[in-house]
């Protein structure tokens, strides 16, 4: 498979004998480029930690892919970013204080497990930096949920003026707490909107800024990298289902945009449910995609006897785990074929 | 014994045995009367396999395979925990021939590696020998040769076929013999020879000597330079191409040292 | 509503397969092919919930009165193997299209422990009739799910290029233990 | 006589660069006569013509050489008067190897071509076809189907409409577009000869926006003819000179799957088989010549040459000033669905639309890469398949499982592998799969007959 054209000979292949240019190696530079802001965002808002973690976990993700490939005499793979772009995108899912040889292990098992065990790029079923991220969050439960003391909370509102929230939760954390205990959901001032729009909050390194993942998220959309079908379906599912929560139960639920901007949502919605090898190929199955995502993120998030409070990257594994029966049912329909 | 430990030993054994029963005369009533007539090989195909129902053969259970032996002709070898005992007790019972009397090998009847043979462009493409063949004619120069893009070593069962130098070799020691690469070489230029034959002449070659000699510098001329030297009757001429008569002995095998452009080995 | 949590949590949340780790035996082995997949979900589902009615039964108006209760597994085994074999009889003589699609996979229910372990712990529970038949339905659904969603991932990683010492089943538990995974976001939904 | 957008739009393609400013100022000029043809007698799709003449023979401009033999194939003629030197064994550009009459020319002006039909409107349709049958005319699109079992449709299937194809999608090639700019009285010509055969109502010439200059020839020729001819202008876009694609963006009517265009009342024909035509009926000359576009970065002088068939590839080059850098590859036909040729030494015949030749730095890469299941060649395909998954089946030998996702709907117009980012050679194993599936067929029929 090696095309060599060393002596007078001309190089024969099948047709098409051009191309457009674009390449895998192109792609996932692309999706690093679009990171640069929320990366960039998360070294503001939590400073050395956000360095020490990406550069840990992409470090690791590429020493491991390089040590798979040798072991499985394969071709080596590094030269197509995606590794690179899974260690940068485990790191911005992990919350700044985590311990390296955390960081370390989920890299060694977004890659290896993940991953090259299924023979490398294109063969896995689950998006290996989500899995990772499962995978730290059930095994160290408390070091993946501790966070660092943002005084975001100081933006709350609520009718009793008492502010009872344990210093290091995130904004979703706070409200799961609330419900479990049965006290009354905090409001938000818009100046508190703002900070989660900025990015001045609690939460995983990546996930907090949407300002800045929106600003990578244009870039993506401009490139084509990705298209708006999983992100709108899945943001608008959220959105839906949140507003008739809150219409139906305004005690017990939030405002719609206070799902929309807290968590990892946005960083889940155009960086991780778009990942290509894990997601439907037919936009119609990517709309279905979307919606499932939005809906398991939400019954996650808002049941309250639910483990967890944020349900971002198990709502996408899941439906990852449905990608290959989307795909089959949802193809295109045959020109020609009677409808 | 008191008759509270008998009482408490003898219920349960009542009750079991009674639930039992009824349900083994039920279950043997129901077999009798709502019986549905198959071919009987099936059962007796069932009872050689292994019970197992893993699923491995990609039939569900073993009853379902037996049944897919015997109507559909499925292949006989699928099953791993039974293993060969299993295959020979199924291949007898079936009727299917083990094995021939003169033990047989696949053999690529072509040299021409890539030092010998020379290639008319560099391909690019998927490494299948049939897709390859099929691009202008396959990259070989020769027509007739081996392409070597190992569309034989992958169907192999056992991995008798490596691809050296850009040419399929068989292992003799390794090789049952199946046809599987036969059939899907796109040139046609494997064939089963006794394992016991001594020499071969390794070129499919048709083409005049000439044109052989433009594209491959080890294949067959047609000189009869064999059929001089060698045993009487051993090499018969195809047109241009030489090919050894396996049921006559050899004797004299100086004729690897006669042809010209060395196309006949030992295997 | 109660109803409803129970079908949930027996679905997604303590799934059966996924949490339990009961009938992987069926999971493995039958998740090659979507169709026979779907036959072995048909089969299941009917088999589970005729055995968790019937295994009520049993347990309520035999092995209770008589102080029996540690004959469970025992008679559960009999009564089940039994079961199924009746109905595989009974379909292949009044419904054999029923057969052709299901009937295969009878068998091969006879030792899923999921099948057993369904109608053990619903006496562990214990539920009452209405709720036992629908938790074995429901636990059966969760097996289904959990083997459809199984089987399309199989037919992807059957076309995937693992290293050669992890071809076969040993990618296919690993991707059961990461499906296993994301099936986790769900647990404490219900309890 | 009217010109319209066409009124639909099929869903997918591509948008590659068409680099056909190369060669579309050149006017076709001629190809002087080789010293030396070498006429192959499968020029087209069926059965190979039988070679009726003998070495030694002498055989005038238009003289049979090989017979049509069968109903789907096509006779071949002498392309210039000379004498038979030798039959030989030939390769053509798709690696077939076929028989071909080697004739060492002598330009000696004499010609032996039918005798004209100059009143065809008045001519039996019977006539005309078997004209254009002895005239060995077959698609010059590329495809190469005998032109005369195209227009000889069965009763039960009546054509309405002749879609006449000028919409030329592949890159670089500019032959119909410098056809159309020169002979576009001729084509209209021939358009309604086919018209006349068919008893079609509607001519529709289909052009692409990027070649407004053949849009105002053609309406130009068209003027003063009857009414019934219209030009649609596509998009620009490719597959646009597809047949399903073109019919359904003009009629809005959708072959059936495994259907022909007949199946909805159409015939589609390339501009250049309807100068052909009226090349065949009007002056009596068989068809011997086409004109080739060739062009590619890597030669020196582009151009639009009038060969006659038999010419190699390796003389047009020549002519055409010779390479001018390390040339990687060169294509028989357009970069799209064009093949790929191992040498210069083989015959250029009825379907070489154009010659084109790429530096190392134009052409595509093909690579092993894993399927990353982006979904862009989803997106491009015009067919409605999923690309990406149809390779994947055919990598695992799953023939039959690609069989049910529609493989054999699969036009091999390339869009896909175009757009694929780990550069999978798609096409490829579609005609792998597809070659699977035919020899499933054929053994299944066997099975049958026994």
């Amino acid at each position: 498979m090696k095309p060599e054209n060393t002596s007078e000979r001309f190089i024969v292949s099948s047709s098409p004998h051009i191309h457009e240019g674009s390449s895998v190696e192109r792609i996932m530079l692309d999706v690093l480029i679009a990171l640069t802001p929320a990366l960039a965002a998360a070294c503001y808002f939590f400073g050395f930690d956000a360095l020490r973690l990406t550069a840990v976990c992409t470090a690791t993700s590429i020493a491991t892919e390089w040590l798979c490939r040798v072991m499985m005499r394969r071709n080596r793979s590094i030269g197509d970013l995606s590794a690179a772009v899974t260690g940068v995108l485990l790191a911005l899912n992990l919350p700044p204080s985590l311990p390296t040889w955390m960081a370390v292990l989920g890299s060694i098992f977004a890659i290896g497990i993940c991953k090259q065990i299924f023979g490398g790029l294109g063969y896995n079923v689950f998006n290996p930096a989500l899995a990772a991220r499962a995978f730290l969050l059930i095994s160290f439960t408390g070091m993946m949920t501790s966070w660092s003391d943002s005084d975001w909370s100081a933006t709350l509102t609520l009718n009793e003026g008492v502010i009872d929230i344990a210093t290091g939760a995130t904004p979703l954390g706070a409200i799961k707490d609330a419900v479990k205990a049965g006290r009354e959901i905090p409001g938000f001032t818009l100046a508190g909107v703002a900070r989660l729009f900025i990015g001045d909050t609690n939460g995983c390194l990546g996930e907090t800024s949407v300002f800045a993942l929106l600003i990578g998220a244009a870039y993506l959309l401009y490139r084509r990298v990705i298209t708006w079908h999983i992100p709108a379906a899945y943001t608008a599912t959220v959105v839906i289902f949140a507003t008739v929560l809150y219409c139906v139960n305004p005690q017990t639920s939030v405002m719609p945009h206070i799902h929309l901007l807290s968590g990892g949502l946005v960083l889940g919605a155009f960086f991780m449910a778009t990942d290509m090898v894990t997601s439907p190929v037919t936009k119609r199955g990517m709309l279905i995609f979307g919606v499932g995502c939005g809906v398991v993120t939400m019954v996650i998030r808002t049941v309250k006897t639910g483990a967890y409070p944020e349900g971002v990257s198990f709502a996408i594994l899941f439906m990852n785990a449905l990608t290959p029966l989307i795909n089959r049912g949802c193809r295109n329909r045959v020109f020609g074929a009677k409808s | 014994m008191d008759s509270e430990t008998i009482k408490f030993i003898l219920t349960p054994f009542l009750w079991v045995g009674l639930t039992g029963l009824v349900i083994g005369v039920s279950l043997a009533l129901a077999a009798k009367y709502m019986a549905v007539r198959e071919d009987p090989r099936i059962a007796q195909v069932t009872e050689l396999l292994p019970g197992a129902n893993c699923g491995g053969c990609g039939f569900a259970g073993c009853a379902e395979y037996a049944k897919a032996i015997v109507v559909d002709n499925a292949d006989i070898t699928l099953c791993a925990p039974g293993g060969a005992a299993c295959v020979d007790s199924i291949a007898a019972f079936m009727g299917v021939s083990a094995g021939s009397v003169e033990k047989m090998t696949a053999l690529v009847m072509c040299c021409g590696d890539d030092e010998s043979a020379e290639r008319r462009f560099s391909y690019n493409g998927i490494n299948d020998c049939a897709a390859a063949d099929a691009l202008a004619g396959g990259d070989k120069g020769c027509t007739y040769g081996c392409l070597g893009y190992g569309s034989c070593a992958r169907v192999c069962p056992v991995n008798a076929i490596i691809i050296e130098k850009g040419l399929a070799r068989v292992n003799k020691a390794l090789c049952i013999a199946c046809g599987k690469c036969i059939a899907v070489c796109p040139r046609k230029l494997i064939k089963l020879v006794p394992t016991a034959a001594p020499i071969h002449v390794l070129c499919n070659s048709k083409d005049k000597g000439a044109d052989v000699k433009k594209v491959c510098s080890s294949g067959c001329i047609g000189c009869r330079l064999c059929t001089k030297f060698g045993d009487e009757g051993a090499f018969v001429m195809d047109g241009f191409l030489a090919h050894v008569d396996y049921s006559v002995p050899i004797t004299r095998e100086e004729v690897i040292e006669k042809c010209p452009s060395k196309c006949i080995r030992r295997n | 509503m109660e109803y409803l949590l129970l079908i949930v949590s027996a679905v997604l949340v303590n799934n059966f397969v996924l949490s339990r780790f009961l009938g992987i035996c069926p999971f493995l082995g039958v998740s090659k092919k979507l169709h026979t997949a779907m036959g072995m979900c048909g089969a299941v589902i009917f088999v589970m919930t005729v055995a968790c009615a019937v295994t009520w039964c049993l347990q309520n108006f035999l092995l209770k009165p008589l102080e029996l209760e540690f004959l469970q597994t025992l008679t559960f085994i009999l009564v089940i193997a039994s079961l199924v074999q009746l109905i595989d009889i009974a379909m292949k003589r009044f419904v054999p299209p029923l057969h052709a699609a299901l009937g295969i996979f009878l068998p091969l229910i006879t030792t899923n422990c999921a099948v057993l372990g369904a109608a053990v712990l619903n006496m562990k529970q214990g539920y009452g009739f209405v709720k036992s038949t629908l938790f074995g339905f429901s636990a059966a659904l969760g097996f289904a799910l959990a083997l459809v969603i199984y089987t399309g991932l199989r037919e992807k990683i059957d076309r995937a290029d693992p290293p050669r010492c992890f071809q076969g089943v040993a990618i296919a538990l690993v991707t059961a233990g990461l499906l296993s995974l994301a099936f986790m976001g769900f647990s404490g939904i219900v309890k | 006589m009217k010109t319209v957008s066409a009124p639909y739009q099929f869903k997918g393609g591509i948008h590659p660069d068409y680099h056909k400013e190369l060669a579309w100022k050149s006017a076709i000029e001629r190809m002087p006569n080789p010293s030396e043809l070498t006429v192959p007698m499968s020029q087209h799709l069926g059965a190979p013509a039988k070679v009726c003449v003998s070495p030694g023979d002498a055989v005038k401009k238009g003289s049979l050489i090989g017979e049509q033999n069968g109903f789907i194939s096509a006779s071949v003629h002498a392309p210039v008067s000379g004498t038979v030197k030798a039959v030989v064994q030939s390769c053509s550009a798709t690696g077939r190897s076929c028989q071909a009459v080697v004739i060492e020319s002598m330009d000696d002006g004499e010609t032996e071509y039918f005798e004209p039909i100059v009143e065809w409107l008045h001519t039996h349709k019977e006539r005309l076809r078997n004209r254009i049958g002895e005239a060995g005319i077959a698609g010059m699109g590329g495809a190469g189907f005998p032109t005369r079992v195209k227009l000889s449709p069965p009763h039960d299937k009546p054509i309405d409409t002749v879609i006449l194809n000028g919409a030329e999608c592949e890159p670089y090639l500019t032959s119909d577009y410098r056809v159309m700019l020169e002979h576009a009285d001729k084509i209209c010509i021939g358009a309604e000869i086919i018209q006349h055969i068919l008893g079609a109502k509607t001519v529709r010439i289909a052009i692409e926006d990027n070649k407004p200059d053949a849009v105002r020839a053609m309406e130009k020729a068209c003027a003063q003819e009857r009414q019934g001819i219209e030009i649609d202008i596509l998009p620009t876009g490719y597959p646009q000179g597809s047949e399903k694609q073109q019919i359904y963006n003009i009629t809005g009517r959708e072959v059936p799957r495994g259907g022909l265009p007949m199946d909805v009342g159409c015939v589609v024909e390339n501009v250049g088989t309807s100068l052909a035509i009226y090349e065949a009926v009007v002056h009596g000359q068989p068809l011997i010549e086409r004109v080739i576009t060739v062009t590619g970065e890597a030669v020196e002088r582009p151009a639009n040459l009038l060969v006659p068939f038999g010419t190699s590839y390796r003389k047009l080059v020549e002519h055409c000033g010779g390479v001018r850098e390390s040339v990687a590859k060169v294509i028989s036909g357009g970069p799209m669905m064009g093949f790929a040729v191992g040498s210069l030494e083989i015959p250029t015949g009825k379907t070489t639309s154009g010659l084109v030749l790429l530096p190392s730095g134009c052409i595509q890469q093909f690579s092993s890469q894993a399927c990353i299941g982006c979904g862009r060649c989803v997106d491009a395909c015009p067919m409605g398949l999923v690309p990406s998954e149809l390779s994947q089946f055919i990598e695992a030998d799953d023939i039959e499982g690609a069989e049910r996702i529609a493989l054999m709907d699969c036009i091999e117009c390339g869009s896909c592998a175009f757009v694929c980012p780990a550069h999978r050679p798609l096409v490829q194993h579609m005609r792998r799969g597809k070659t699977g599936v035919m020899a499933r067929r054929a053994a299944a029929d066997a099975q049958t007959r026994k």
